[in-house]
């Protein structure tokens, strides 16, 4: 096992109920680079990601994290090791505003989140640190707005700067760009290079000229198997992910595959 | 020296004069009618007690210049104590109620007794079982009128074991209340000649019991004894009923069964039924009066020994309210009660003793078969009649502070 | 002849056989309950309170319009049945886009009016209903009343029945697809508000049908269900909510359980259901037939 | 925004100050216990988004055990008040790391068989009294010379333990602790990707709120001298889901109004016998499908409204519930 690697999977797999998910996927994420995962629809690209943050898990194989097996370990205590995962739909918490929202993250430090007697003034502490992060992403001036009333764009970004808030040692991001304009990409995109400049990242993403721009290496996935894995320019020529992108309806994808090739 | 006296001349006249003026508290009679109005035991006592008083108010009124402001208000206690309580401290601090009346279910009654003693006011119970309060929980402002777990216990175990029961199976509510019921009638069977082969106790409330029937019929006793109320009762007896026990030759001893049971079950399934009773409708021409007023005014029903002791005792109150000529002292009103014979159109003559508990004859009855019915409610046949000396626990063992040893 | 713990084998048989007849009465009314949160994802309060109704309904049917109990068992469940639909289209159906806790909350406030009304009416003593198959049989260890070996045939029968059309054919498939998604098989042109509709009528049926089944040998009251529901719902955590085949062995089997307890330890015999459900809490958490979530 | 809570409740107090002089203060106690325990239940439900079906049980054991240690063992009331208390605050710890791991419905359906335990528990424990409880517990001073005996002394100390455990709920749900609460509410897996762990979060949510149901609880026993099965049967825990759900859950005030509305209900109805459950099934309905903010919810939804003008009102009741 590579010891440099921040994430490393062994032959993972995943059962439901009889049908195998998730089928001897080996993974190696190098640390400080940015790992994209892609493949076509049902290639099971967000079940490997809830296997390796542990919301699922795993039938069979090995997980670590720093060299360290995190395989049995439960997913909050996985992202206390530093292993923070955002969301395919925009997870934020939709009813408090968006200091709190940041602030939800940096709380646990203080190691009062049980303290249920202290006033939630004791929290104030935070705020200058939390204001700091919001204005890093863009959303500065905004703190006092109920993440609810964010347009969509806006609260992926919110969602990136809580998960930076905790500052992550590796960030795994889950279709970052779905449901984006084009300028909100541009923006995010800038985001995660930057929030990738001290920390590894591995994303999901289906815009495949984001993934081109930004990734340095590829795992491509069809039917829970890694098909193939090297740096874009590698894989968009591998016939087999061709075919698994022809082989499929998603023509969005498949012309996005083209759109960037060429 | 002069002026001492005529001060103490003065201080007796008031203290004589006092009773003498009548002294309603409110400027009325306030009778709180409380029982369930909507629970298993609506229909035994309900708005059957309700209409029960004021049936006695008019006919006392009928026949002596009673006094004009006599109300009758009522509760729904629905079973639990708590809420019994609560409306009770209301009743009297609140709506300035004299007289709680009736109050079925032992556990709602020793908490109305308790606040009634605390308070100083009159409890008239009619629909309670517990032999307690006439017991070691006695108080100085309750009278327990019709019934209670002692001579139910005593007629029913008695009565069977001299007419040739003399093998008791025991189906026992796993409770206080069953358990008491148990224990009492067990010792009235063995001291009476019998034996008790066994005994099941079964889960409270339960839903099937053909299990525990079972059990019983294996056991070969005579009498199989229902130590339990309510809807157990009526679902064992169902059940016996289906599973031929019966007419396999055993009978069944209903240890609180009250008419409104028979009549849930129906003749075909409660045939052969024993069970104690203080007051049955078809007794008395007076009583059949009362039953024909009652059954229009009650949805048909014909009243149960609670209600028909209900009657007796606001009878026997307001007697005792206006000899005194003042309602304040629940204590010296339950002491005129007692200093007085008791004397209505449904009990006839009887007396209160010392220790609270009323008085009067207990009847062992045997449910009918249909075919010996002549007609609706026709449903019991008298077997043996206990006399008022031997239907209740004798003073001297029930442990009552009043009584002096 | 040996006795096994101090109770002879003839009367243990026959201790099973009466346990086996109450479990035919928890595995109908947990199979309507499992068949109702299948596919509504609504835990139906009042199907405590629709046994009640269908035990009064045949005792209505009976004195009212003399209708004889085998009339009643059709006719009952199918009149209560569309009581149940009615009560889906009024109400029900206007909650599925909520939390299905309201479903819950819903259903209670019915439970209360139906028992209230009930209550009301016919008073709390219980009313008469005679046994339409008397006489039974001696069995040489037990004396089988004709009556209790009809229900548990007709039990088997239902519950076999109801299973066979869920997890065998056609119908039941597009239920079980519209579980998981019903926005698919919205898709395959099917009326997914329709079907759940019929199915919760169908629940309701099953409820009422037990009443009917229950009116001759237990007493007719409006409590009789409020006491029987929370055993009932016990039965469907431990077999796991939403398990077809699960409710109905979970019923038979503790209906055995039980049996067996009212033997050995009488007094336990209400708590013994609640104690197992604790410990195959403990152990499974989503039950013993159910899937985790 | 502005936060309205203290004055309001500093206004609450003040009105139940002198409310004896007008209303039965017996009364005014039950409501009071009663509020209390819907705050309690409110503080699951409303800030953690989880149904308990079977809160009787600490309420209805608390009374049992309070009851108990003053009748039986002579302690003085407010030892036996904590005693109550305390245990309930062990059986929710118990009981919460049975039904923690479920949500939705299941959880409700596994307090609901828990609770259902306890009250066989009840039952059958000789301690109880079986049918008829615990009877005439005495009230004896507190603390040794506050006299209790009298209803309205005893009617401010009542007041003083409910105005104590409003202000523990209201500092909970405005603690650190509460932030993540309601980050749990909101988003579960969000919450957990960031590092919480929920579960024991929710544990220590569910041990407060069983605490203060027996807090309650144990306080009702001494108000009215008894402890009886009534308290911890599954009708019961209905009863505080209908006060919970008629105040408005969710909202600070939602529980105390709802408590009153309903106590209110049935002190009025109780003549008219069983018409009380067909009274509160439809109050039940009509919250559910009309209603689902609850008084103080719909209260303060028309408040935002006005001062608004505009918007969807719903969130700021905060109903969690709402959001399926």
């Amino acid at each position: 096992m590579d010891k440099s690697a921040a994430i490393v999977t062994e032959s993972l797999v995943k059962d439901f109920k009889g049908f195998r998910a998730v089928d001897n996927v080996d993974l190696t994420v190098r640390r400080g680079t940015i790992h994209a995962l892609i493949g076509p629809n049902g290639a099971r690209k967000t079940t490997c990601f809830n296997l390796i943050t542990k919301f699922l898990q795993p039938t069979s194989g090995r997980i670590y994290l720093n060299g360290e097996d995190i395989t049995r370990l439960a997913p909050a205590s996985v992202a206390r090791l530093g292993l923070v995962r955002s969301f395919q739909i925009s997870a934020t918490f939709p009813h408090l505003t968006l200091l709190e929202n940041v602030r939800i993250a940096l709380q646990r430090q203080l190691g009062t989140s049980f303290h249920f007697w202290r006033s939630e003034t004791s929290l104030d502490a935070l705020n200058a640190r939390a204001i700091e992060i919001l204005h890093d992403v863009g959303l500065g001036g905004s703190e006092n707005l109920v993440a609810a009333e964010l347009p969509y764009g806006r609260k992926r970004v919110l969602e990136i700067a809580t998960t930076l808030a905790l500052e992550p040692e590796v960030m795994l991001l889950d279709e970052p760009m779905a449901g984006m304009g084009r300028e909100d990409i541009g923006r995010i995109s800038q985001l995660i290079r930057k929030a990738a400049k001290s920390r590894t990242v591995l994303m999901v993403e289906h815009n495949l000229s984001v993934v081109a721009d930004l990734s340095d290496t590829i795992t491509v996935l069809a039917r829970g198997r890694v098909i193939a894995e090297g740096p874009y320019a590698a894989v968009s020529q591998n016939p087999q992910v061709i075919e698994a992108y022809m082989g499929t309806t998603d023509t969005e994808s498949g012309a996005a595959l083209r759109g960037a090739h060429g | 020296m002069r002026l001492k006296a005529l001060a103490l001349a003065a201080a007796a006249a008031a203290l004589t004069a006092t009773p003498a003026l009548a002294q309603y508290t409110d400027g009325g009679i306030k009778i709180g009618v409380m029982n369930d109005q909507s629970g298993l035991y609506a229909d035994l006592s309900g708005q059957g007690s309700v209409w029960a008083a004021r049936r006695a108010i008019a006919d006392y009124c009928k026949t002596t210049k009673c006094h004009d402001k006599i109300e009758v208000v009522f509760a729904d206690h629905q079973n639990k104590p708590d809420v019994g309580s609560t409306t009770v401290r209301q009743w009297f601090d609140v709506d300035n109620v004299d007289v709680v009346v009736d109050v079925p279910t032992s556990s709602v009654a020793l908490a109305v007794h308790n606040i009634v003693r605390e308070k100083n006011k009159v409890m008239l119970n009619s629909g309670a079982a517990s032999s307690d309060l006439t017991g070691k929980a006695c108080s100085p402002n309750t009278v327990h009128w019709t019934y209670d777990t002692w001579a139910l216990a005593n007629g029913t175990g008695n009565a069977i074991v001299k007419t040739g029961g003399d093998t008791w199976f025991f189906l026992t509510a796993d409770y206080a209340f069953g358990h008491a019921l148990e224990r009492d009638t067990a010792a009235v069977v063995e001291k009476s000649g019998g034996k008790v082969v066994g005994k099941v106790r079964h889960p409270f409330p339960g839903q099937d019991f053909s299990s525990f029937l079972l059990q019983a019929q294996q056991s070969k006793a005579k009498i199989i004894g229902l130590a339990n109320a309510g809807g157990d009762t009526t679902n064992s007896i169902k059940q016996a009923a289906e599973f031929g026990i019966v007419q396999g030759g055993q009978k069944l001893a209903g240890l609180l069964v009250f008419i409104t049971d028979v009549h849930a079950l129906s003749l075909q399934t409660a045939q052969g039924l024993i069970l104690t009773e203080a007051w049955y409708w078809d007794q008395t021409d007076a009583n059949r009066a009362f039953s024909a007023d009652f059954e229009k005014a009650n949805k048909g029903n014909k009243p149960t020994m609670v209600q028909a002791g209900v009657y007796s005792a606001v009878y026997h109150y307001l007697k005792a309210v206006h000899e005194l000529k003042a309602d304040g002292d629940g204590a010296a009103v339950v002491a005129k009660m007692k200093s007085m014979p008791t004397e209505d159109a449904l009990f006839g003559k009887g007396q209160i003793r010392a220790d609270g508990r009323k008085i009067h004859d207990m009847y062992l009855f045997e449910v009918k078969a249909p075919k010996e019915s002549k007609g609706a409610w026709d449903y019991y046949k008298l077997r043996a009649t206990i006399p008022a000396a031997e239907a209740f626990r004798p003073m001297d063992q029930g442990d009552c502070p009043l009584v002096k040893k | 002849m040996f006795e096994l713990i101090g109770v002879p084998p003839q009367a243990l048989f026959g201790q099973l056989l009466l346990g086996l007849i109450n479990g035919a009465f928890y595995a109908l009314l947990s199979l309507g309950l499992a068949v109702i949160f299948g596919m509504l994802n609504v835990i139906n309060f009042a199907h405590g309170a629709q046994y009640m109704m269908g035990a009064f309904g045949a005792w209505m049917m009976l004195t009212y319009l003399g209708i004889p109990y085998w009339g009643a068992l059709l006719l009952v469940p199918i009149v209560i049945g569309a009581l149940g639909i009615l009560l889906e289209r009024l109400f029900l159906a206007r909650l599925y886009h909520l939390d299905h806790l309201y479903g819950l909350l819903l259903t209670f406030g019915l439970a209360l009016i139906f028992e209230g009304l009930f209550r009301r009416q016919y008073g709390s003593s219980g009313l008469p209903y005679t046994n339409p198959i008397p006489g039974g049989t001696n069995l040489g260890f037990m004396f089988l009343p004709w009556y209790r070996g009809w229900v548990i045939i007709v039990s088997i029968v239902v519950c076999l029945a109801t299973w066979f059309m869920i997890e065998k054919t056609k119908l039941g498939s597009y239920l079980r697809a519209a579980t998981e998604n019903p926005t698919l098989v919205r898709a395959f042109g099917i009326n997914v508000p329709r079907m759940m509709t019929l199915t919760y009528g169908f629940g309701v049926g099953l409820a009422a049908l037990a009443g009917v089944l229950a009116a001759p040998i237990y007493s007719v009251n409006p409590i009789m269900g409020s006491n029987l529901i929370i055993v009932v719902f016990a039965v469907v955590v431990i077999g796991g909510m939403g398990s077809i085949m699960g409710s109905i062995l979970t019923g038979f089997g503790l209906g055995i359980i039980e049996g067996l307890t009212k033997v050995f330890y009488p007094e336990a015999s209400n708590t013994v259901i609640f104690v197992i459900m604790a410990i195959v809490l403990m152990i499974r958490p989503a039950g013993l037939f159910g899937t985790p979530r | 925004m502005k936060n309205y809570d203290m004055p309001i409740f500093a206004a609450l107090i003040a009105i139940l100050l002198v409310a004896p002089l007008a209303i039965y203060p017996v009364f005014l106690m039950k409501v009071l216990c009663f509020a209390l325990f819907a705050l309690a239940f409110n503080l699951l439900i409303g800030y953690v988004g989880l149904l308990s079906f079977g809160h009787a049980m600490f309420f209805g054991f608390a009374a049992y055990v309070s009851a108990y240690t003053v009748k039986a063992w002579g302690w003085p009331t407010e030892i036996g008040i904590l005693a109550g208390t305390g245990v309930a605050a062990v059986l929710g710890l118990i009981a919460g790391l049975i039904a923690i791991r479920r949500q939705g419905i299941y959880f409700a359906m596994v307090t609901l068989a828990l609770a259902q335990m306890v009250f066989f528990f009840c039952l059958q424990a000789k301690f109880t009294g079986g049918e008829d409880g615990i009877q005439a517990v005495p009230r004896r001073p507190v603390l040794g010379f506050i006299d209790i005996t009298s209803d309205i002394h005893f009617y401010y100390l009542v007041l003083a333990i409910f105005a104590a455990g409003f202000l523990i709920i209201y500092r909970t749900i405005h603690s650190p602790f509460g932030q993540v609460l309601k980050a749990i509410r909101e988003n579960e897996p969000r919450a957990i990707s960031l590092g919480y762990h929920v579960d024991r979060y929710k544990l220590l949510a569910f041990v407060l709120s069983a605490t203060l149901a027996g807090l309650a609880g144990a306080t009702k026993a001494i108000v009215f001298q008894l402890a009886s099965l009534t308290d911890v049967t599954w009708q019961m825990s209905g009863e505080v889901v209908l006060m919970t759900l008629v105040g408005g859950m969710g909202t600070v005030f939602g529980p105390i109004a709802g408590a009153a509305v309903i106590i209110t209900m049935q002190n009025y109805l109780a003549g008219f016998g069983e018409w009380v459950l067909v009274i509160q099934g439809v109050i039940f309905v009509i919250t559910v499908l009309l209603f689902r903010r609850g008084i103080v919810g719909e209260i303060a939804a028309l408040a935002t409204r006005l001062t608004r003008g505009r918007g969807e009102a719903g969130h700021i009741a905060g109903n969690p519930a709402t959001t399926s």
